[in-house]
């Protein structure tokens, strides 16, 4: 089981870590790669700049704890967590997420838990500059729902 | 003790972090964000609303009763926004 | 909107393919990508390798068809399907799609949409390799039913 | 007219494709397969199920009483299995 966690402010190649996460395994058939783009719109009005803040020792334990969840609820056999901070503009990759499987259906419920807690409770703040009007950004409650789903009771 | 503050958090106390000597009557999370709004008006303002501020201790979310004696390292921020 | 549709003997790279899916866009904000990998066990039992046979022209037609309707389902910004045929061994790429969307709730639903009707229905014939043993491999049922939950009546 | 065969089909018969005149008494694609059976032992043998095997004409797939006249392409061929 290949687990692969960085945050770093280089960009990434989905390739490459893909083909890392892959390398010497024959047992793998599907890798779902999900990759994180900064937009130039979000809720309707333009954004020119991004800026990601996180706790650095913090971060990667929170997301390694969720990686494990994911081990434990899906045959996984690989999986690779990669997360840009600093300042990026609308076209720049934010964060990518891979998963491996030998079947597809396990690799894509791996990547959806996966994304929808980074997407929402990742820890990571965002500040949001329009112009030169700077804003940090709030927790989304449309993003929680989407997490609920996989809350187990 | 080293306090850690993100985001606007951080911008309101003006540092990303520093080291305290905490107080004997400082016992908790909520006791801790009360001395910390006394210590001046960028303290204040950074812990105006403390009901929106989350902690962790050494790394792991806690609440605001959680005990802050044995703690390394205490960070404040606001609720993560995701990546 | 980049639509992408390729079938080739060649292999392909997944980084330059997302490139290729994202440049010039800004409105972008999700890329899914899922990779097919030939494995060396199917059923149980060792696969040495597997001969991919298709039907050129109305593959990539019939593939477009569902290209389209993924589009006229999801608001997608993009869509790249590359499908490889001949002789594959494990751990040799076997296809890949990849999604855009602004959101990345569209882009999972669209790449697992596809993926479902491209590993059941696509116009592609298998052929596995047991050793000396050569077998065509017959349509499997329960992959059928994944593709049931997209039918809309 | 052309005739394509794929996977099995096309080892049993011997050929990937081929010209044929089809014949007057043959006007749909379930007629043409009892034609093509008819042809010799490989034919026979390749068509010898014919109901699990599946036609295109000119790209499309039909069902076994759609006409075969208008046709420039005909392709038999097993269920198909995916990628």
């Amino acid at each position: 089981m290949t687990v692969t966690i960085r945050l770093q402010q280089e960009d990434f190649d989905v390739g490459a870590e893909n083909a890392v996460l892959a390398r010497g395994h024959t047992d793998i058939g599907a890798i779902v790669t999900f990759t994180g783009i900064c937009r130039d719109s979000e809720a309707g009005s333009d954004v020119s700049a991004m800026t990601l803040e996180h706790y650095p020792g913090m971060a990667e334990a929170e997301i390694a704890r969720h990686v494990e969840t994911a081990q434990a609820r899906w045959p996984l056999l690989g999986v690779t967590v990669i997360h840009r901070y600093g300042r990026l503009v609308p076209g720049d990759n934010i964060m990518m997420v891979a998963t491996a499987s030998a079947h597809r259906q396990a690799a894509f419920a791996a990547a959806e838990f996966l994304m929808d807690y980074l997407k929402t409770q990742a820890p990571f703040w965002k500040l949001e500059e329009r112009g030169r009007d700077k804003k940090w950004v709030d927790a989304k409650s449309s993003d929680d729902r989407a997490t609920e789903r996989w809350r187990k009771d | 003790m080293k306090i850690l503050y993100f985001a606007w958090l951080r911008e309101r106390v003006g540092k990303p972090e520093e080291e305290i000597a905490l107080p004997s009557n400082v016992s908790t999370i909520a006791d801790l964000m009360e001395w910390l709004a006394g210590r001046g008006e960028e303290y204040a303002y950074a812990f105006e609303n403390r009901n929106v501020i989350r902690a962790a201790i050494d790394h792991v979310h806690v609440k605001a009763d959680a005990p802050v004696g044995a703690a390394r390292e205490i960070a404040f921020f606001p609720p993560m926004t995701g990546g």
